[in-house]
C-alpha cells in the first residue's frame, strides 16, 4: 500500500493527458509559427489551450502567456512589471510566507534598486489588509501576494487586498502566485481584480515543464529573457506544444467536476486531522481550520521529533510527505512560513506537510493513519526530548 | 498586454484566402487587353502586373501575374472578381477594406500584399482613364 | 504520401522517447529535491540524463543544466556570461549568421551598455578566422558562433576559430549555439575547446520543452532568472523530468549508430540536391556543397517566385519545407543570413530549406522531388517575372 | 560552473546512511552509564545524547538518543559502533573523517550533524576523563 501525499509539490500526470501529449509528440508535432498544416494545426492547438486556461480563471485567452512553470511565470510577472515600471516608482509589497519563486526575484530586485516590503502574517498565516493599507506609497508599483499559502493551506482574502490597492492607486499593479490554490479555490481574475496570475501544471496532474502567466490586458510589461521569437516575445523560444495541450487537458478534468473535487478533497483533509488528532498526542496543527483553509492541505508539527526522520520513516512505508519548508529543505533553516507564523523553532522542525487532489483516495489517508502513530511513536521513543516539555 | 507580445495572429491566413491561394480566380496572363498596369519590386518580395479588358465603360475581363505570397495572390483573386462585370466608375469606388473584407479578413503583417493588389487596380483605371480621354467621375 | 522536410525547425517525438517520458509521468513522478523514495528517484534519473547528454558532446555529467530549449541555453549562456564577466569587459563577438535566439540577446546586450562586433561571412556562410583575430580585444569577454548554421547548413571551422581566441586571451569563453549541429555533424567540447554549447531536444526526435547548457567546470557565469531553485541555481524552476528523460533517451537514439546515419541523410541530401538540380532550371543553391555543409541541409532559390507560396502549394501535396530566414518569418524581411552571404533579395524570397534526419525516408524526398518540378513550373507561369531575367 | 550551481548532491544520502537510518545501532537509552553527554540544541533543529559504559578503561556499550535527522542518526550509529569495544584512548583519537568515511561520505549541507555526534562523543569522553581524574595521552 501507498500513499502519495506531496501533491503540493508535485503530482502524477493524469493517463488522459499523457494521452493528449502523445498526439502532439507523434502526430500534430508541427512548429507553430509555420504556414503549413503541421504548423497551422499546432498554433489552432496552442489557441484552443489558451481558450480552455483563460476560462478557469475568468481570463481572456488573449491575456495568457505560457511558460515552463510558475518559477518562470512569478519571474516574469515581477521583474517584467518592475523593468517596464521603474519610472513610476520602485516600491513593491510582498509577504513573509510567499514561496521562494516570488521572494528569491524580489531579493533580486532589492540589489537592483528597488525596495520591496514584506509584509508580516498572523498566527494563521493571514495578511491584516491594514498593514498593506501603511505601506502603499505613490511609488508603489506592485503588490504579489499568493491566494493560498502552499505550506500552511491559508486562504487570503485576495479581494479585499486587492480593493485597497487599487482604491489608493489604479495604476498599482496587484499579482497572486495561484500555484498553490489553482483548482483548490476558486479563482476570477475579474472578480478578484488582479492583474496577473500564476500557475502551474504539475501540481493538478499535467506535465512538468508547462505554467502560464496571466497577464490582464493593457499591463504594462516587458520581457525578462530574449532570444528567438514564437508566438510570444514574453517568454521566447520554441513553444511546449504538447506540455501546453496537457496543461489544457489537465484543466479540463480538474474543472470539470469541480464541487465534487472540492468536497472530496474537504472530506479526505477532515479525515485526516481527525484522525492525526484523535490517534497521536502532542501535535500542533499549522495554518487556519475550517473554510479559510485549503482543501488540499494538512500540516501538522509532531513535538519532539525531527521532520526529516519523520519523512523518511513514512517513506518506508510507502508514504510521501514534506517536512518543514517543502521549497528550501536545502538551507536547513526552519521554515519560513512556520517562523513568519510565530512557530518555535524546535517545533517546526518537526512540521510535516500532508498534501492531496481530488484524485487522493480515502484508502490512502486511512494508511498514512495507521502508519503515522507508530512512527511518532518510535521516534519519540529515541528522542532525548520529552514533548510534553516543549 | 501590449499587442507586441502577442502575435499570434500576426501572419495566420483566414480559410477563404487559403481556398483563393489553392484555386485561384483570374490568373494568368491576358492577350490583347485594353489597359495593363505593373506596381511593386520584385527587391521588397512582391510584384503584381494587372491586366484589364474594358468594353463601352465596363470591365468585361480581369487577370492577374503575381511574383507573391499567399496573400498577394488571394487578394489578386478576390480583386479581380469583385470589378469583373462592374463599370469603370464601380471599380473606382472599389475601397481596400472592401476587398479585405471579402477575404475574411488579412493578418495584420500582410496588408501591405493586399494593398499592392489595389494599387495595381487603381493604376490599371488611371492609365483607361488617361487613354481614353475620360476623367474619373 | 507525405514528406516532412522541416526538421530543421522541429521533428516528430520518437516513440521510445514518448514511452520513457510516460514512465517519468506516470510513475517515477517524484519531484527531485525530496528525500522520499520518488523524489530520489526522479533525481537519479536526472543524473543518469546528465550523464548521456553529457557523453555525447564530450563534457562532464557536472556541466550540463537543463534548460527548456536551446533558446533560454542561449540567453544563460550569453547574458549570464556577460554580467558575470562584466567587470572584465563589455565587449562580445558573434556572426551576421546566428539564430535569432542568439542575435536577439546580442541587441539585448548592446541595449545594456555591451559592445557587440557582428562578423561578416563569405558568400558560402565561413566565417574567416582573421576577422575574429581583428575583432579581438583585451575587453573582449565573450564569443559565441554556432557550428552549423540552421539555414544554409554552413559547418563553421569552431576549432580553429576557438584557438585564435584562447590564444589572444585564455580567459574570453567561447559559446557554440549547437541547436543546429547536434547529432548532425560529431561535437566533443574538449576538442573544440569551447566553454559554453547549447543544444535542443526537439531537434533530434526528442520533446519540445527541453534543451541543455553545457558549461564548462570554472566558467564564471550568473543566473539570468530567478525563482525556486531545485537542482540548479542556474536555471530556477522545478525540472521538467520527462521532458529531460525524454531527451536524454533521443540521444541514446540518435547516438547509438551515429555514423550510419550521417550516411543516411548525405545520401537523401545528394539524392535532393541530384534531384532538384537534374529536374529544374533557374535555381540557385545557398552555402556550401560537400563535406562542409551539414548532411541535414539543403537550400535552393527557385527564380522569379516567391518562397511562402511555394511553401503552401507543396503543403498541398503533404509536404512541409520552410522558406526564407525560417525563424522569422514574422518580420517579413528576406532572410538574415541570405543577405549576410550576399543574396539578392528577389533571390531569397524564393529560397526553400528542406531539412531532415536520420529518420527520414528515401521516399519522402522523392515524393518531393516529384512534386517540386510541377509546383515551381505552375507558380512561374503565373509570375510577372521571368526567371531567366533574374 | 560555481559550485553554487550544482546542487544536486548536497543533500543526497548514501546507501549506508539510509541503511543505518533504517535500522539504526546502539539506540536508545541506557541504564547506569558510566557517563552520559549532551550535545546540540533543538532550536537548531538537532541534540544528541550518548550514554557510555565503560570498565577498566574500555568502552564496553554506547548508546545514543537523537532529536534530528538521518545524518543525524546514521552518525550516532556508526560512531557508537566505531568506539564499542575500543579503549577510551582509542576512542579519543577516532577522527570525524573517520566516521563519514565509514559512512560513504554525507551531503556536505549534512556535516554538521555528524559533527554533533562526534562533539558529544568528545565531550562524554573529557567527563569521563574528570571524573576519573585521568588525563587523556
Ligand atoms: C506556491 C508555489 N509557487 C511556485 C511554485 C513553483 O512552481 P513550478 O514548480 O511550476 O516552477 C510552487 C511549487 O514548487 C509552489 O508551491
Ligand atoms: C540554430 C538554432 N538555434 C536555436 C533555436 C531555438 O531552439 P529552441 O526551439 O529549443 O528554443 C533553433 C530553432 O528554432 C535553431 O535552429
Amino acid at each position: 500500500m501507498k500513499a502519495y501525499l506531496d501533491c503540493g509539490s508535485t503530482t502524477w500526470t493524469h493517463p488522459q493527458v499523457v494521452q493528449e501529449m502523445r498526439k502532439y509528440m507523434e502526430e500534430d508535432f508541427g512548429h507553430p509559427i509555420f504556414l503549413y498544416e503541421l504548423g497551422t494545426r499546432a498554433a489552432a492547438a496552442v489557441d484552443r489551450a489558451r481558450e480552455v486556461i483563460a476560462h478557469s480563471i475568468g481570463g481572456k485567452p488573449e491575456e495568457i502567456v505560457f511558460t515552463s512553470g510558475a518559477t518562470e511565470a512569478n519571474d516574469i510577472a515581477l521583474r517584467g512589471v518592475a523593468y517596464a515600471n521603474r519610472n513610476r516608482g520602485r516600491h513593491i509589497i510582498t509577504t513573509k510566507v510567499e514561496n521562494p519563486s516570488v521572494l528569491r526575484v524580489c531579493e533580486r530586485l532589492e540589489k537592483e534598486g528597488f525596495k520591496v516590503d514584506y509584509l508580516p502574517v498572523d498566527s494563521e498565516g493571514f495578511v491584516d489588509p491594514k498593514t498593506v493599507e501603511e505601506k502603499l506609497t505613490n511609488e508603489t508599483i506592485l503588490v504579489s501576494i499568493g491566494n493560498v499559502n502552499d505550506e500552511i493551506g491559508t486562504i487570503q482574502n485576495v479581494e479585499e487586498i486587492v480593493k485597497i490597492v487599487k482604491e489608493r492607486n489604479q495604476h498599482t499593479y496587484f499579482h497572486v502566485n495561484a500555484a498553490a490554490g489553482y483548482a483548490r479555490v476558486p479563482i476570477d481574475v475579474g472578480h478578484m481584480g488582479v492583474d496577473l496570475l500564476s500557475i502551474s501544471a504539475h501540481k493538478i496532474h499535467g506535465p512538468k515543464g508547462a505554467g502560464a502567466l496571466y497577464v490582464r490586458e493593457g499591463t504594462r510589461i516587458e520581457p525578462i529573457d530574449y532570444g528567438y521569437i514564437s508566438l510570444s516575445a514574453l517568454r521566447p523560444g520554441t513553444e511546449n506544444i504538447p506540455g501546453i495541450m496537457g496543461f489544457a487537458k489537465a484543466v479540463e478534468l480538474a474543472f470539470d467536476h469541480f464541487d465534487a473535487h472540492i468536497a472530496h478533497m474537504r472530506k479526505l483533509q477532515a479525515r485526516l486531522m481527525q484522525g492525526i488528532e484523535d490517534k497521536i498526542p502532542h501535535v500542533v496543527l499549522h495554518g487556519p481550520r475550517g473554510e479559510k483553509r485549503s482543501p488540499a492541505n494538512v500540516n501538522y508539527s509532531f513535538k519532539g521529533i525531527e521532520g526529516e526522520s519523520i519523512l523518511l520513516r513514512l517513506d518506508m512505508h510507502g508514504i510521501a510527505v514534506a517536512t518543514g519548508s517543502a521549497c528550501s529543505t536545502r538551507k536547513l533553516e526552519p521554515s519560513h512560513v512556520l517562523s513568519a507564523i510565530g512557530v518555535k523553532p524546535e517545533i517546526a522542525h518537526g512540521a510535516i506537510r500532508f498534501t492531496f487532489t481530488w484524485l487522493t483516495e480515502e484508502k490512502e489517508i486511512d494508511h498514512a493513519l495507521e502508519v503515522l502513530p507508530r512512527v511518532i511513536e518510535d521516534l519519540r521513543r529515541i528522542s532525548p526530548i520529552k514533548p510534553e516539555e516543549m | 498586454m501590449p499587442a507586441e507580445y502577442t502575435e499570434r495572429s500576426l501572419l495566420r491566413y483566414t480559410e477563404k484566402v487559403l481556398e483563393l491561394f489553392r484555386n485561384p480566380k483570374n490568373m494568368g496572363e491576358m492577350k490583347d487587353p485594353t489597359v495593363v498596369a505593373v506596381e511593386g519590386d520584385p527587391q521588397c518580395g512582391d510584384m503584381f502586373k494587372m491586366f484589364l479588358r474594358i468594353e463601352n465603360n465596363k470591365i468585361v475581363d480581369a487577370k492577374f501575374l503575381s511574383f507573391g505570397c499567399a496573400a498577394n495572390i488571394a487578394t489578386g483573386s478576390m480583386t479581380t472578381e469583385l470589378i469583373k462585370g462592374k463599370s469603370v466608375e464601380e471599380a473606382e469606388k472599389l475601397t481596400i477594406k472592401q476587398i479585405t473584407d471579402a477575404l475574411g479578413g488579412l493578418p495584420a503583417l500582410k496588408m501591405h500584399c493586399a494593398v499592392l493588389a489595389y494599387k495595381t487596380l487603381k493604376k490599371a483605371l488611371q492609365e483607361y482613364r488617361a487613354k481614353s480621354g475620360g476623367a474619373s467621375a
